[in-house]
């Protein structure tokens, strides 16, 4: 705002602008209300060149910055600190670099590069992060870097609302540093930022709790689909063709994928067959369906020690992929979210290797799992191509006939907040419809089968059909943006039924070309930014 | 008995001979007028003219293999040191002499399919539709004519090179006479290398190249990695009943004598476990795939369990397996020459009828061809293998009577 | 009678020195009646310590849950399974060389195969370890078996390779157990009817079952071995068969793929030899057995090392090559990138694979290193180590990085309870193996004496006449007709 | 020898049968019958996932059925302590014991035994059928006595 030569804060600044424009403060509350407003006359904006010489006197008379600079951020779970002690949110996985359980120093790929940081096999593979210490005057903090491509080079961002005190409660304590020292009060607005700072390699390393690693999807078209507009629009039908393929490949006969693709013959499905469908378009990445699916199915945390390990228990997750040239990782042409979760397949390869039949297929298209039956070999995980199943390697929830085996001595630690869940209070935001499953035991997304179950239920008591919409998961409930679509694909008339209808050209199974037929289908992704890709066209390769 | 015996065949044998070779080839004149007639379009053409083609391509590369798979078998038993086999040793190498000869007529089918410019049998040599095929274009660095040439020549070359060394060295024997046991030690020595070159050449011809570029690459797309071991069992089971066979029509003459039913009843037992690793190989090729569904990799067995060809899928099965199965599993029945022939005849064929759903269903996949035409060129082949295996074993003393295992033949005991 | 007798004098001796069955009896016999020395000691009281250290760390496993080992949410399967099938290779020649052999009448067999088949059956039970203990649930193992039950029509999965593991492994072991312990019936009597002290006639007595060594006893015997090796031949194949379902079956790029059920069992039967030769060579040594296990055996076995080694070399190529060719871009990763590339976080084991396994056998097409005992013995530690990368490599790298890269997998190195557990198997065998070659006659003694008159090193001599006399001479004298 | 060959393998056989159609007996009952279960979309009847075992099954029961059957014939056990002929014969003798009975003629097979060149040729009278005991203790024999020849 400064460089505008305005010394009112955005906020402010944006009021009076807008109230000055539509004429009054109600017509400003109606207008954010209805998030639109309508252009009554389109006065094109005019050019003052007498203001561009205050701008430039405003620009040169700011602070000069040094050459680096701190921004501080917020994260989406923690925000200022005030959801620091809730441990779903504390294990919630930042939307863009997925880590949880604290704050690291994110920089840029050429920061790393000057402070001799390779990015090499040692960098991805291992939680080990190198520590840089950021320095502002008096104050300074040493944290773990997260490299994300297509940061500015000499900007350093980290979250606030860590380093909490042990007043707060078993969650928050310890967790991160607290980066707020580094805000400022310049006027009446807090600056979070702070324009010069040194950056230092600590020399040392500190492991950062990510549940995801990868950046890229390494071309991996059969797993999502997502182009730019403008290729879209040259090439509508690309993943329609694609899709077509198969059909052309495998089911000459009939071009029944489904039927022919398969030595098996298919299954009777009568009545009804769940299925769900997200757009991708629409998804944000604003994580609130993992939130509602951690809490809805008494999904456990299982704190920082076990994320390291990488034995985070989301039911649902949010893959997230950066698009980038091949050549050049920095490079971010955009990014692009795939909420994942069982997929329900109807030829699930979990299901044929499971030795004692703990998971099996349900006339209904749902791949259960009964947890009392399990013993645990995880066979299942390992042949789950989409690695959504979760196995409870101890016991996170205190639901074992075991008394003391949380009490360890000698073996494997938990961390405490963990442990909040054998304390009778704690425990009431367990959702009693669920069951809550031991350690030994598989466990994964089931479609909310207690929403189902209770909407059938209901509908068998009122003596009526179940309509459409009766039953919603957690995850379509919570989503801001109704991405998540799920419904009776067998009833012709059905939402879910009409979103895959209606969009041919997006429609997608991932890794459909296995043939293991999943119930949950996607929209394709659509970046609204320029430029045709060259190639194949369906992204820029990944960095 | 004189052991120095040589079998000199009958008219009534060369007869019969030239009379199977002149039913193949008329088989294959009737099967080339049969598929060259006119046709509605060119493509329908070429789909016809690929039939005759593909009928020799399978019984040329299936007839070559099994004479190879005897190669084997020779090889196979010089490194184990075996002793039991030299009893009809001259009868294997008969066999195995045929290789250069149906190897020149493979190698000239091969390249005129590969060049003939008819695309049926291998897409992968139609340029255009490579350009337009990925996963073709692909491999093109494996599947190219150029490729394909330089490696059948030079495997083939290699075959009869090998072979013709191993023979030498057999034949060797006759005009020594050993002096101490070291010699024969040394002999055996020899042996051992040439065998074990055999075997390298082997594994990296048969085990693995060539029946991906003959037979795989017909179903350009599809991939097994099982497909090569799983030939191999497939001919050499008939290639040891092709060695019983002439063993018992030359025990039928009255030669052979120091073969006894022992040595029978060991070539029985060959088949026997070769049949039942045939079924190894086969359940375990089937059964994966079957088991993970994957629709690039079921797509092979798609057209050949259901429809046009799953008869002779399943036939050839129960052939391969069942019949030698239930049949040799008592010891009598291993030692009956009568059982014993039909189970080897009826082995080969089920064998040929395994090529022949290998090579089929790729090439006419909506038309099965003619059975028994394409059996009747095989005929041709039979009659080939029958002619110069008779007139081999003429060139030379019908035992190799002065092996230094060939005592332990005379006295082997099952 | 003569028949028997006979060998080509190309041939090297079998036993060695100039023996009669009486000697036979003695020397095998001897270690078994002797105090242990205190070579045997020191051995027996490592691999009881490491044995104790096993049976701590899975304590302490089943104690915290399988989270106490380092796998994870992508990588399910680590050392465990690695472990258990490194195992059940190992337990693969013994049996292989009583049954597959006996059915190819190889007389060095003999020399041989009483510790092979020791061997396979406490190679098997430390197999069976692994899959039991990896369970989540362990108290609940009893669930893979199908047993009636109050649940109703609740029975198991017949479709899973894991439950074709629970049939293939205890029938293995139970046949293998019952094959051997036939083979020692008549030994044990002979034990039996040599003890002098009390606990001992009671033991042997008990052990040997009251075998007489009747014509009927002998005659039963025979034709029971020649079924049970009958029976064993196609049951060896079919349990690594099935081991390699497991993982064949699935669809994870580098695990599916059809070549491996023949090819883990080449594999299977190159680390038993390997483990076999470990074996032995100590055993020869410790209980001078020089005469009985000679240069002979040692090169013959590893003449099968060689081949099974290329054997499996080809297969190592033709899955490299047919990844490639597939076109499947998840194959070809599979392969490409996360084993052969060696700048990959795993590429360093697929090279130990490839030197331990396919590279180093090689040294053994020189006769003079095949008949080194030496280099015999590094070599079979060496193999042994490239299996266990082969397993390795086959799990690990396979399901770190499969289908979606959003869940390729941190770095994965085991706990020390994880290598614990290996480590307590190690001390399992060899504590099974020490009591064992205390207790039982490491060479089978009845079988040695079968061959003694045509493969003794002064019975072969006498047979100078035969080897110098024609064919036909031969022939008159010997054949039958 | 002349001795009758052992049926023994005719019993594995069986047993061997046995297996077989217990394991594709119970196995098509349990999944096609019983409760139907449906993983990941296989067939019912899913036989060649059942193959491995089948197979299985078959070599356990002939395997267990022959050396039960073995057992039972030679009338082995443990602790069953046997009368013995000589010490000898589990050192460096062969022994040959043919049993008679009234029918057979004991001279020419002494005789026969003789013309074949054994060391030497015995004829003893012994009880039938088995002796639980131990090798360390006292034999205490028991079993129907057979009339002398």
């Amino acid at each position: 705002m400064k460089w505008s030569g305005n010394n009112k804060n955005y906020d402010t600044y944006f009021k009076e602008y807008w109230q000055g424009k539509l004429g009054g403060e109600s017509a400003y509350s109606k207008a954010l209300q209805n998030g639109f407003v309508e252009a009554s006359a389109g006065g094109g904006g005019s050019y003052n060149g007498g203001a561009l010489s205050s701008v430039a006197t405003a620009i040169a008379s700011y602070p000069a910055g040094g050459k680096d600079e701190l921004v501080l951020y917020q994260k989406i779970a923690i925000g200022s600190g005030s959801g620091a002690t809730n441990p779903w949110l504390q294990e919630l996985p930042d939307t863009v670099t997925k880590s949880n359980w604290g704050n690291c120093a994110l920089i840029s790929m050429k920061k790393a590069e000057e402070l001799g940081i390779k990015l090499d096999v040692d960098y991805e593979y291992h939680p080990d992060k190198p520590v840089i210490k950021v320095q502002s005057g008096n104050n300074s903090v040493e944290l773990p870097i997260l490299v994300v491509p297509g940061m500015n080079a000499n900007t350093i961002a980290i979250a606030v609302g860590y380093g909490r005190g042990d007043k707060l409660g078993r969650t928050a304590a310890g967790i991160g540093k607290n980066v707020f020292p580094f805000a400022s009060l310049s006027g009446n607005t807090i600056s979070y930022e702070a324009i010069n700072v040194t950056v230092t390699d600590a020399k040392r390393k500190e492991k950062v709790a990510q549940t995801q690693i990868h950046n890229s999807y390494e071309d991996r078209i059969e797993v999502l689909r997502e182009t730019t507009l403008a290729y879209f629009k040259k090439n509508p039908n690309e993943v329609k063709e694609w899709r077509q393929h198969l059909v052309d490949t495998y089911a000459k006969k009939t071009g029944d994928f489904r039927k022919e693709g398969t030595l098996y013959g298919a299954h009777d499905q009568p009545g009804l067959k769940w299925g769900m469908n997200i757009d991708m378009n629409v998804c944000n990445g604003c994580n609130a369906c993992v939130v509602a699916c951690h809490a809805e199915n008494n999904v456990p945390v299982v704190g920082k020690a076990e994320v390291l390990r990488y034995h985070d228990m989301h039911w649902l997750r949010i893959d997230r992929y950066f698009i980038s040239d091949e050549k050049n990782p920095d490079d971010v042409k955009g990014v692009v979210f795939m909420p994942m979760m069982c997929q329900h397949c109807d030829n699930a390869p979990c299901e044929n290797v499971c030795p004692v039949a703990a998971t099996t297929h349900s006339e209904e298209g749902i791949n259960q799992m009964a947890y009392n039956r399990c013993i645990g070999t995880r066979y299942c995980a390992n042949n789950c191509p989409y690695k959504v199943r979760r196995f409870n390697w101890a016991d996170y929830t205190g639901a074992d006939t075991f008394p003391n085996n949380q009490n360890q001595t000698v073996v494997g630690k938990l961390d405490p907040v963990v442990f909040q869940m054998n304390d009778p209070v704690s425990r009431m935001v367990l959702n009693p419809d669920v069951t809550v499953r031991s350690r030994g035991v598989m466990e994964k997304c089931s479609f909310c089968i207690q929403r189902t179950q209770h909407a059938k239920l209901q509908a068998k008591k009122e003596n009526r059909v179940l309509h459409d919409g009766e039953a919603k998961t957690a995850c379509q409930q919570a989503c801001p943006t109704n991405a998540i679509m799920f419904g009776n694909v067998h009833d012709k008339e059905s939402q879910i039924n009409k979103v895959r209808f209606d969009n041919p050209q997006r429609l997608f199974y991932s890794l459909e070309q296995l043939h293991v037929l999943p119930n949950v289908s996607y929209l394709a992704k659509i970046r609204n930014t320029e430029g045709v890709p060259g190639g194949t066209g369906h992204s820029e390769h990944g960095g | 008995m004189s052991t120095v015996e040589k079998f000199i065949p009958s008219k009534k044998y060369n007869t019969t001979a030239f009379i199977l070779m002149a039913v193949g080839l008329l088989a294959a004149i009737v099967l080339y007028i049969t598929t060259h007639g006119a046709a509605a379009t060119p493509e329908e053409q070429q789909a016809k003219s690929a039939v005759f083609w593909a009928a020799l391509l399978q019984n040329s590369v299936f007839f070559l293999m099994i004479c190879n798979a005897t190669m084997f078998f020779m090889c196979a038993t010089a490194l184990a040191w075996g002793g039991w086999q030299i009893a009809f040793t001259r009868v294997t190498e008969a066999v195995s002499s045929m290789v250069p000869i149906i190897g020149v007529i493979a190698v000239v089918i091969l390249l005129s399919i590969v060049y003939g410019g008819n695309h049926v049998i291998y897409h992968w040599t139609d340029a255009a539709h490579v350009e337009h095929d990925s996963v073709l274009n692909f491999k093109k660095g494996f599947l190219n004519p150029t490729f394909f040439t330089v490696v059948t020549i030079l495997t083939v070359l290699l075959w009869s090179l090998l072979g013709w060394q191993m023979r030498k060295l057999s034949r060797s024997t006759d005009e020594t006479s050993w002096k101490n046991p070291k010699q024969k030690y040394n002999f055996q020595f020899k042996n051992t290398v040439t065998a074990g070159l055999f075997m390298i050449v082997f594994a990296l011809t048969v085990m693995s190249s060539i029946p991906w570029l003959w037979l795989m690459s017909i179903d350009a797309h599809w991939f097994s990695t099982m497909y090569s071991w799983y030939t191999f069992a497939s001919t050499f089971v008939s290639g040891v009943a092709v060695i019983t066979l002439f063993v018992i029509y030359l025990k039928n003459k009255g030669l052979l004598g120091i073969v006894n039913e022992e040595h029978l009843h060991d070539l029985g037992k060959f088949i026997f476990a070769f049949s039942i690793f045939w079924t190894y190989l086969w359940f375990s090729q089937f059964m994966l795939i079957w088991y993970a569904n994957i629709p690039e990799e079921t797509v092979y067995f798609q057209s050949r369990t259901k429809g046009l060809y799953s008869i002779v899928f399943w036939t050839m099965f129960v052939i391969n397996f069942i019949v030698p199965l239930l049949i040799f599993m008592s010891r009598d029945s291993k030692r009956n020459y009568t059982i014993v022939t039909y189970v080897a005849l009826l082995v080969i064929f089920g064998h040929w009828l395994d090529f022949y759903q290998m090579v089929f269903p790729a090439v006419s996949p909506d038309k099965a061809p003619n059975l028994l035409l394409i059996l009747g060129v095989a005929l041709f082949f039979v009659g080939l293998i029958i002619y110069f295996v008779g007139r081999t074993l003429s060139k030379y003393s019908l035992i190799a009577s002065n092996h230094p295992f060939v005592k332990e033949s005379v006295i082997h005991h099952t | 009678m003569s028949l028997n007798r006979y060998e080509s004098q190309a041939r090297g001796p079998l036993v060695e020195g100039s023996k009669d069955y009486r000697q036979i009896t003695e020397d095998i016999c001897r270690p078994v009646e002797a105090k242990p020395s205190t070579l045997w000691w020191t051995g027996f009281l490592i691999s009881a310590a490491l044995l104790i250290f096993g049976i701590v760390s899975v304590t302490m496993e089943v104690i915290y849950g399988v989270g106490q080992w380092n796998l994870n949410k992508t990588i399910g399967w680590g050392w465990d399974i690695t472990n258990f099938v490194w195992w059940v290779g190992i337990g693969h020649a013994g049996t292989l060389i009583s049954a597959i052999l006996l059915l190819f009448r190889q007389g060095w067999r003999t020399g041989v195969n009483r510790a092979a088949e020791a061997m396979t059956i406490f190679a098997v039970m430390c197999a069976g370890q692994f899959p039991i203990w990896h369970m989540g649930r362990v108290w609940n193992a009893f669930f893979v078996m199908p047993y009636p039950n109050t649940r109703g029509p609740l029975w198991v999965n017949f479709n899973s390779p894991l439950l074709w593991d629970v049939f293939a492994i205890s029938t293995y072991f139970t046949v293998s157990l019952l094959f051997w312990y036939a083979g020692l019936l008549p030994d044990l009597a002979t034990l039996r009817d040599r003890a002098k002290v009390k606990w001992r006639k009671w033991f042997y007595g008990m052990a040997s079952f009251g075998w007489t060594g009747s014509t009927k006893h002998w005659q039963r015997h025979e034709a029971l071995s020649l079924v049970l090796a009958g029976l064993a031949t196609p049951l060896v194949l079919s349990v690594h068969t099935i081991v390699s379902f497991d993982f064949a079956t699935s669809i994870v790029p580098g695990w599916h793929t059809t070549i491996f059920p023949p090819y883990f069992v080449a594999g299977a039967v190159f680390s038993g030899f390997a483990m076999v030769q470990t074996l032995l060579l100590v055993t020869r040594k410790v209980l001078n057995l020089e005469e009985y296990i000679t240069i002979e055996h040692i090169d013959v076995m590893n003449k099968v090392i060689i081949l099974t080694g290329s054997i499996v070399g080809i297969a190592y190529l033709t899955e490299l090559f047919m990844a490639w060719y597939s076109a499947v871009p998840y194959e070809w990763f599979a392969f490409k990138e996360n084993r052969v590339n060696l700048n990959s976080p795993y590429g360093w084991s697929y090279w130990i694979m490839m030197g331990c396994n396919v590279l180093s056998p090689q040294i053994f097409w020189i006769k003079k290193m095949r008949r080194n005992i030496l280099v015999t013995f590094f070599m079979s530690i060496l193999v042994n180590i490239g299996m266990w990368f082969e397993r390795f490599v086959i799990i690990v790298t396979s399901v770190y990085r499969d289908y979606l890269p959003s869940s390729w997998s941190t770095y994965y190195s085991p706990t020390l309870w994880e290598v614990g557990f290996f480590l307590g198997t190690i001390g399992l065998f060899f504590t099974c193996y020490f009591l064992f070659s205390k207790y039982f006659p490491v060479i089978a003694i009845a079988e040695i004496k079968h061959i003694l008159k045509r493969n003794g090193d002064n019975f072969k001599e006498a047979m100078k006449t035969e080897e110098e006399e024609s064919l036909e001479a031969f022939e008159h004298a010997n054949a039958h007709h | 020898m002349g001795q009758k060959d052992t049926d023994l393998h005719i019993a594995g056989f069986i047993y061997g049968i046995t297996g077989t159609a217990t394991a594709i007996g119970f196995i098509t009952w349990a999944l096609t019958v019983d409760w139907q279960l449906n993983f990941g979309g296989k067939p019912f009847f899913s036989l060649p996932a059942w193959i491995p075992i089948i197979f299985e099954l078959t070599v356990l029961f002939a395997a267990v059925g022959m050396v039960l059957t073995f057992c039972w014939l030679c009338q082995l056990a443990p602790f069953v302590k046997k009368d013995h002929f000589s010490p000898k014969i589990t050192d460096d003798t062969f022994l040959m014991a043919i049993e008679c009975t009234d029918k057979t003629n004991e001279a020419e097979a002494v005789a026969f035994l003789q013309s074949a060149g054994a060391a030497e040729v015995k004829v003893e009278h012994r009880e039938t059928g088995w002796w639980f005991g131990t090798y360390d203790k006292d034999t205490v024999k028991f079993g129907k006595p057979v009339p002398e020849v």
